[in-house]
């Protein structure tokens, strides 16, 4: 197979499977293998993807071999190569994990999660390797659309009323990103992004800046990002855990990675000092807004936005170090956070409820949850061994670098805080008396399905951790391909065909 | 070597969590072999020290991150502290925790884990090694403080301990990342020494995280409140561990940023006050375990003081000081926790007469009290003796500030040990005897082992000084002429000595006597009161930022739209006098009727009245596509316009048909940032009319010209959607199927919502 | 569910539906060289569709089986090319002669516009059963069930 | 792209932010019809000024209007369209579980909100 087809059907594929999955819907076995199937081909895909890229470097498709100023280019750089495995991975162990969760309360619905997330997989693929603005669009259209439909389809009224939140904002960033690509189109003439890295660096400074601006506001309302973050918090919490696990590992991220890509390639070093204290800011409300709360799935979804302010963080300081700890944390983070949910989502299984206020004492009865729980735990605050430090050290060393002293200094602050946090759950949940009241055990067989998966997440984040050597070295290279990117831009346009 | 030895710690710790619940003795056993492997490595290396053990794991290249170990001297007496006392400990936790515990297994599992991170700490040889297994010891300890978890005391002294020791390791982390800056290094060992403003920098980073492990003044706070943790863990981490790391990070690195001011005043001053106030803290107790505790601070503030100073006879007094208070510490802590098991309490007013019913361990007490004293015939002794040599060594203000706080700090420690010494095993308050139970060898051996230690440290002082002047050297080469002398004659420091302990002596059995009020917890409350406020703090941040209410965000995001599209306002006042005003009459009239239509739709007050606006809108659209030549846009439209008009009634038609009042007031705020975003989007589309230049002009003609060869159509717009960019339209109908899924998922909860068990199982049922 | 029982309304609504259908396949075949397209066609259908369910003709089920063809009628365009040694979403353009319609080109490209159509019309059917339902009263809660 | 266009777009951007900050679903509804009717037509607009409809054997290709935005527009009709269908449904049933379709306040938020209130109050006191 050519890389070329394995790109296209990186996106095609999850789409073709996803309506199979819905054809088979009311025939639970068959939907499953479809959809497990599929997530693991895909899987297998996106891992063949990232050998090939570190081999044979960066490869563009032109989609039905139309030249890039008329048609669609799919492109994939080691960047999109690496975090695409890592997403696509943790979605299979989130499918997994929701094939164990399907009976109960917190369950998604089976005949939907399995088509939707499917199509969410493919947004997810087609947003990293598409090398075009507008089908850019069009990827963020297909996550969201699938995620408003996995966030309210149990349409329960907390769900309804947070759903609201959710579609109202990103629908507004979304007219937003049009207009955006309105006024890109018209000053340039184009919408492929090789062509813009080429033709946006010769406008006039104002328009520039006002463009590399305008889609840090889209971008980062979709990122969650300080201040258009509030939606996020208010949402995730309320959806079945498997769709918060993968909202959590993965929504967010897809908007700090197409800014990542976008202002690297059209080269908006002069929003250095914005995007700085912007990530300042993410970091600051996102920690305060966990520590406020008293709900292990409320928590862990202000992490969200606070984590975001470190890969912003290493964007913002526009150097390869900055980036590639920006890539690194990408990286650690899909993982870590997903499984943080899921094991939130355990946490919901034993007890009926992930209320501080009304757990606690896990520790004793459930230990083995408690390891789950504590390994992303500390992976998030930062601490060694675990990925999260890498990845923190990565940025705090970078910033050191740049002399970019007060990021430094919140970075370091906010970790503390995290750990903070982190110990509010531990002590609520964990520690402690177990709550009075009926406290209705999970049953056996499903239990192992959920904690298997869970289980293969966290041993997936050591497994990041004990790779960071490797994975390190090939941030630095992605950092390098984003900041110099005339490989990209010559793989796209090369010898325009007639 | 090392890592062989982690390896044992990590193996060992899982074997004792799996052992523990089917036999106890042998999850001892195995919890045991783990330090007592690392006590035989220490010693050996200690009596050879010809050769230097070093390895290293490269983790992350690029970072440099990785595991670099070297078993210095001083590594490697600690290494046999650690070990030794670790192996004595978890016999000693045997005999503590009563027959059946079920958390014993998960106890040996975090005391095996956390004596592998101190290991680790002090074997570093790269920072990023000292940060991991720093922070290491965090962790273990929080879990370890906590392991009595459904006590509140405990789980607020745990976050105590981990959010100051944590926090430290932070403020270590930039600490060092400062010193790599100076040293251009990030090997301990091949750090030169630095001075300037990057050194001090590091020196007040570093001494803050030094402060924060080793619980100097105003840092201390956490250490007393580790009591909450089990004895055996007390006595772990208060004699040869924990404590020591933020000692053993001063005095590593010492020889760098000794020559620094900042650092010696800092780090004396830091060393007196806590010496000082520790010893204070001690005297002020009722509770034996937390005279212990407090005496504990005291002295890290001693050997701060000592490492401070930084000549070699301070150095030298430093390690000795080290390894003395080791050996005592533990001793004393494993006789409190015989105390409280065999009385059920540590109150010194409720206890009387245990020098009559626990005779041995008031022996052991009696030893291990007068080594920390200082008296001889004990290691205490010498070391103490060390140091009072030292500070008379210096010269001038320093030799009587530095001399004077010594001196004084010894007083209140002697003070203190008779304080406790009389307080446990004296006659009670009342007069009655306590009832004890029967003692147990686990809880009494280890113990005694250590008091033998301190006696024989002094007779063999010869072999004892050994190691410590080996260490002493590696930290300071000019330290390997000095040894121990057990005995030092009619010299001046002797007589100081000799002061020290009757003054002492005499002050404490005053004290022990004397009713004075009640401990004084402010430090402690205050940290707890910091993190609780931070809390505060946050939730006030949330309720600012985080209201919940919809609107308010849609308008932050648009406000922010609008102050973002400032910077196109100039451009786009440059470029708007050269725009066509309308491409043709039929196009202003139409636009100028869409933005009436639109304004149309914000008036109206009956939903069915919004409908028709929004069509007359779509119409009013519609016409403009037809103006600009769009007939696919003309035709998609007035189909999608009739569903969404048709939609909007049968699907709200039923609702309450006005729509209710908001106030007046935000009504205007709404109203201002729409009309800001507005102008925002329409400067923002002029200025890129204005940036458009022929250059960049759209390849048309190649467009059709293709669209027509390639595409095999004549309708261009088609032929993109289906072959140009038939990706984009994928794309849309798998977005369009989506959306219709979510519909019926909405409007048919039924059919979406699972409908077997709604509810979880009771216990009942699972039960059945 | 709203529909409008009245003969004459049905009478009509039949009446139309043929002519709909026509119009709609005008619309499908005249896309590649005149405004139109599988959209627009099947929304046309869908007009029909939601007509003929208000006058009482039709009960929408879940249209989510031709959502599901139509998806993978489009995922069969993009991939088999690629299966066979093309690209991703490579169309082949054929022409030849039709009675009535008289030169025609088509190809791959009217497939897909095909897969649109089935969306569509899926689509429509779906909304007509989510939004068109009027059971609000006899739905229970689940929200507050448990 | 002319004045008349841009000020057709600006104002049903403009009164689309204006009806989404509302209370009421319906209204929001509605101006997200307005905020895509808005993009749509920037879109448009942005392929250059007006011209013949892009069908190739109707008229020289000088004259015809820039397909390529067209072909972007229609997509965006289409899936604001299938996203309008959406919002329709949601607050329906909100409507449906509230007997209302006003947009609520988030619960937890407002509790938060409420005890730091009251913590600041109690703080007043203090002083």
């Amino acid at each position: 197979m050519t890389t070329e087809t394995l790109i296209g059907l990186l996106v095609a594929l999850p789409i073709a499977a996803a309506g199979l999955a819905l054809a088979l819907r009311t025939l639970p076995r068959a939907r499953d293998v479809v959809t497990i199937a599929a997530l693991a081909a895909e899987t297998a895909l996106a891992g063949v993807l990232l050998a090939r890229t570190i081999n044979d470097g960066t490869t563009a498709v032109r989609l039905g071999g139309w030249a890039p100023d008329l048609g669609i280019v799919l492109i994939a750089d080691l960047f999109a190569a690496l975090v695409l495995l890592v997403a696509i991975a943790t979605i299979l162990v989130v499918e997994v994990f929701a094939l164990g969760q399907r009976r109960t309360p917190w369950g998604a619905n089976p005949e939907l999660t399995g088509p939707l997330l499917l199509v969410l997989t493919s947004g997810v693929a087609l947003s990293m390797l598409t090398g075009d603005l507008f089908t850019l669009f069009v990827a963020f259209e297909l996550i969201l659309v699938a995620s408003y439909v996995l966030l309210t389809h149990r349409s329960e009224a907390a769900q309804v009323r947070s759903g609201m939140s959710y579609v109202v904002m990103n629908l507004f960033a979304s007219a937003l990103f049009l207009i955006g690509v309105a006024v890109v189109y018209r000053s340039t003439g184009t919408v492929n992004m090789a062509l813009l890295a080429e033709r946006l660096p010769e406008l006039d400074e104002p328009v520039r800046v006002g463009i590399g601006l305008w889609f840090l506001v889209v971008f980062g309302t979709k990122a969650a990002a300080f201040p258009l973050f509030s939606w996020l918090p208010d949402s995730y919490p309320t959806a079945p855990t498997t769709v918060t696990a993968v909202f959590a590992g993965l929504l967010t991220k897809v908007g700090v990675y197409v800014l990542v890509r976008f202002h690297t390639l059209t080269g908006m070093e002069t929003l250095q000092p914005v995007i700085l204290v912007v990530a300042a800011a993410t970091m600051l409300v996102g920690v305060a807004g966990a520590l406020a709360h008293n709900d292990v799935k409320r928590i862990l979804s202000f992490h969200i936005v606070s984590q975001i302010g470190y890969m912003l963080m290493g964007l913002g300081l526009f150097s390869v170090a900055g980036i590639a700890g920006a890539v690194i944390f990408f990286v650690h983070h899909i993982p870590v956070k997903t499984v943080l949910f899921l094991t939130g989502g355990l946490i919901e299984e034993e007890t009926g409820t992930s209320r501080l206020s009304d757990n606690g004492g896990l520790a004793m009865r459930r230990p083995f949850l408690a390891v789950l729980f504590a390994i992303p735990a500390l992976s998030l605050a930062g601490l060694p061994p675990f990925s999260g430090f890498v990845a923190k050290f990565a940025l705090i060393d970078a910033g050191i670098d740049a002399r970019s002293i007060p990021i430094v200094v919140v970075a370091l602050a906010v970790s503390a805080l995290t750990l903070l946090s982190m110990v509010k759950i531990w002590m609520g949940v964990f520690w402690g008396a177990p709550p009075r009241g009926p406290a209705p055990p999970a049953t056996e067989p499903r239990r192992r399905l959920l904690v298997g998966a869970t289980s293969i997440g966290v041993a997936a984040t050591l497994v990041i951790a004990s790779l960071a050597g490797p994975l390190w070295n090939l941030s630095e290279r992605a950092a390098n391909e984003l900041l110099e990117p005339t490989a990209y831009i010559n793989e796209v346009l090369g010898s325009v065909t007639p | 070597m090392p890592f062989l030895i982690l390896f044992l710690h990590v193996v060992a710790a899982i074997a004792a969590l799996a052992l523990a619940s089917r036999s106890r003795a042998v999850a001892v056993f195995v919890a045991a072999v783990a330090p007592a492997g690392a006590a035989v490595w220490g010693l050996v290396a200690l009596l050879d020290p010809t050769t230097t053990r070093s390895s290293s794991f490269v983790w992350v290249e690029g970072l440099q991150l990785g595991f670099d170990f070297e078993l210095s001297p001083i590594a490697a007496l600690l290494t046999l502290a650690i070990g030794a006392i670790g192996t004595l400990i978890v016999i000693y936790a045997h005999g503590y925790f009563a027959h059946p515990e079920p958390t014993l297994g998960r106890f040996l599992a975090t005391l095996t884990i956390f004596g592998a991170s101190m290991l680790g700490l002090v074997w570093a040889d790269s920072v990023w090694t000292l940060f991991l297994f720093w922070e290491a010891t965090s962790v273990t300890s929080f879990l370890l403080v906590g392991h009595k978890n459904a006590n509140a005391n405990a789980r607020i002294a745990a976050r105590r301990a981990l959010m100051i020791t944590g926090a430290g390791g932070l403020v270590l982390l930039a600490g060092m990342m400062v010193l790599i800056d100076a040293t251009g290094t990030h090997r301990l060992s091949e750090m030169a020494p630095t001075t300037g403003t990057t050194a001090t920098i590091a020196a007040v980073l570093l001494l803050v995280a030094a402060a924060t492990k080793s619980a100097l003044v105003p840092a201390h706070v956490w250490l007393p409140g580790a009591m909450a943790a089990p004895t055996p863990v007390s006595a772990y981490l208060h004699s040869a561990t924990m404590v020591k790391a933020g000692v053993i990070l001063v005095a590593v690195v010492s020889p760098v940023l000794g020559g620094t001011d900042t650092f010696r005043v800092l780090s004396m001053t830091l060393g007196a006050l806590t010496m000082f106030w520790g010893a204070i803290g001690a005297l002020r107790q009722r509770d034996a375990k937390l005279i212990l505790a407090w005496g504990t601070v005291s002295q890290l503030g001693f050997l701060v003081l000592l490492f401070g100073i930084g000549t070699a006879k301070a150095t030298f007094a430093g390690v000795a000081v080290l390894a003395a208070h080791a050996v005592f510490k533990a001793g004393l802590f494993m006789v409190v926790g015989e105390v409280d098991v065999r009385t059920g309490t540590r109150d010194i007013d409720e206890l009387g007469g245990l020098a009559r019913s626990m005779p041995i361990t008031a022996t052991i007490a009696a030893l291990c009290g007068l080594s920390m004293a200082g008296v001889p015939p004990l290691l205490g002794f010498p070391a103490k003796e060390a140091a009072v040599e030292a500070a008379l060594g210096l010269a001038g203000t320093e030799r009587l500030i530095i001399g004077g706080a010594i001196i004084a700090g010894s007083v209140l420690t002697v003070a203190y040990t008779t304080h406790f010494v009389l307080g446990v095993f004296g006659p009670s308050r009342n007069g009655t005897a306590t009832t004890v139970s029967p003692g147990r060898a686990a809880l009494m051996v280890p113990a005694a082992i250590l008091a033998c230690i301190s006696i024989l440290g002094w007779i063999f002082d010869g072999t004892t000084s050994k190691p410590i002047t080996r260490a002493a050297a590696a930290l300071n080469a000019k330290a390997d002429v000095y040894q121990l002398i057990n005995w030092p004659g009619a010299t001046q420091a002797f007589f100081v000595s000799v002061a020290i302990v009757i003054v002492g002596a005499i002050l404490g059995a005053a004290r022990s006597r004397a009713q004075l009020r009640v401990p004084a917890t402010i430090g402690a409350n205050a940290a707890d009161t910091a993190l609780d406020q931070t809390l505060v703090l946050a939730r006030r941040i949330t309720a600012r930022m985080q209201h919940g209410s919809l609107p308010v965000y849609v308008l932050t995001m648009a406000f922010v739209v609008a102050a973002v599209s400032i910077i196109f306002v100039q451009p786009a006042l440059e470029a708007v006098g050269d725009m066509t005003v309308a491409d043709s009459p039929g196009q202003l009239a139409l636009a100028l009727a869409t933005v009436l239509a639109a304004w149309g739709c914000t008036q109206v007050d009956s939903r069915i009245g919004a409908a028709l606006a929004l069509g007359v809108v779509g119409l009013a659209v519609t016409g403009l596509f037809v103006v600009h030549g769009a007939p696919d846009l003309v035709l998609t439209q007035l189909l999608v316009e009739t569903v969404i008009v048709v939609g909007f009634v049968i699907g709200l038609g039923r609702l309450r048909r006005s729509f209710p009042e908001t106030g007046a007031r935000w009504r205007q705020v709404r109203a201002a940032v729409a009309g800001l975003c507005a102008a925002g989007v329409a400067a923002a589309l002029i200025a890129a009319e204005g940036a458009a230049s022929s250059a960049t002009a759209p390849p048309t003609e190649r467009l059709v010209a293709e669209a027509v060869d390639e595409g095999g159509g004549n309708n261009i717009v088609n032929v993109i959607l289906t072959d140009v960019r038939a990706l984009d339209t994928f794309g849309e109908i798998v977005v369009l199927a989506v959306a219709a899924l979510g519909v019926v998922a909405l409007g048919r909860p039924a059919l979406v919502t699972p409908k077997t068990p709604i509810s979880p199982p009771t216990r009942e049922e699972v039960r059945a | 569910m709203i529909s409008v029982h009245s003969p004459i309304v049905a009478v009509g609504v039949r009446a139309v539906t043929p002519l709909a259908v026509i119009v709609a396949a005008y619309l499908f075949f005249a896309g590649h060289n005149q405004p139109g397209g599988g959209f627009a066609a099947g929304l046309v259908l869908g007009a029909v569709l939601s007509l003929r369910t208000v006058a009482g003709l039709y009960e929408p089920v879940n249209g989510s089986k031709l959502m599901a063809a139509g998806i993978m009628v489009a995922a069969a365009i993009a991939l088999i090319p690629a299966a066979i040694g093309g690209g991703m979403l490579d169309m082949v353009v054929w022409s030849g002669e039709l009675p009535l319609l008289g030169k025609v080109k088509t190809g791959t490209a009217a497939i897909f516009d095909l897969g649109v159509v089935l969306i569509v019309v899926g689509l429509v059917d779906s909304v007509l059963d989510g939004l068109g339902t009027d059971d609000i009263a006899i739905e229970p809660v689940t929200g507050e069930a448990r | 792209m002319s004045l008349a266009l841009v000020i057709a777009i600006a104002g049903l951007v403009g009164f689309g932010v204006h009806l989404i900050t509302a209370r009421s679903l319906s209204r929001v509804v509605l101006g997200f019809a307005l905020l895509g009717h808005g993009a749509v037509l920037a879109l448009l607009g942005s392929g250059g000024p007006a011209g013949e409809p892009p069908l190739a054997d109707r008229a020289p290709v000088g004259e015809l209007a820039n397909p390529l935005p067209q072909a972007l527009a229609l997509t965006a009709i289409v899936i604001s369209f299938g996203l309008t269908l959406f919002l329709l449904a949601l607050a329906r049933r909100q409507h449906e579980l509230t007997g209302d379709d006003l947009v609520e306040d988030d619960l937890e938020d407002r509790a938060i909100s409420a005890l730091a209130e009251a913590e600041a109050l109690r703080g007043h006191h203090d002083d």
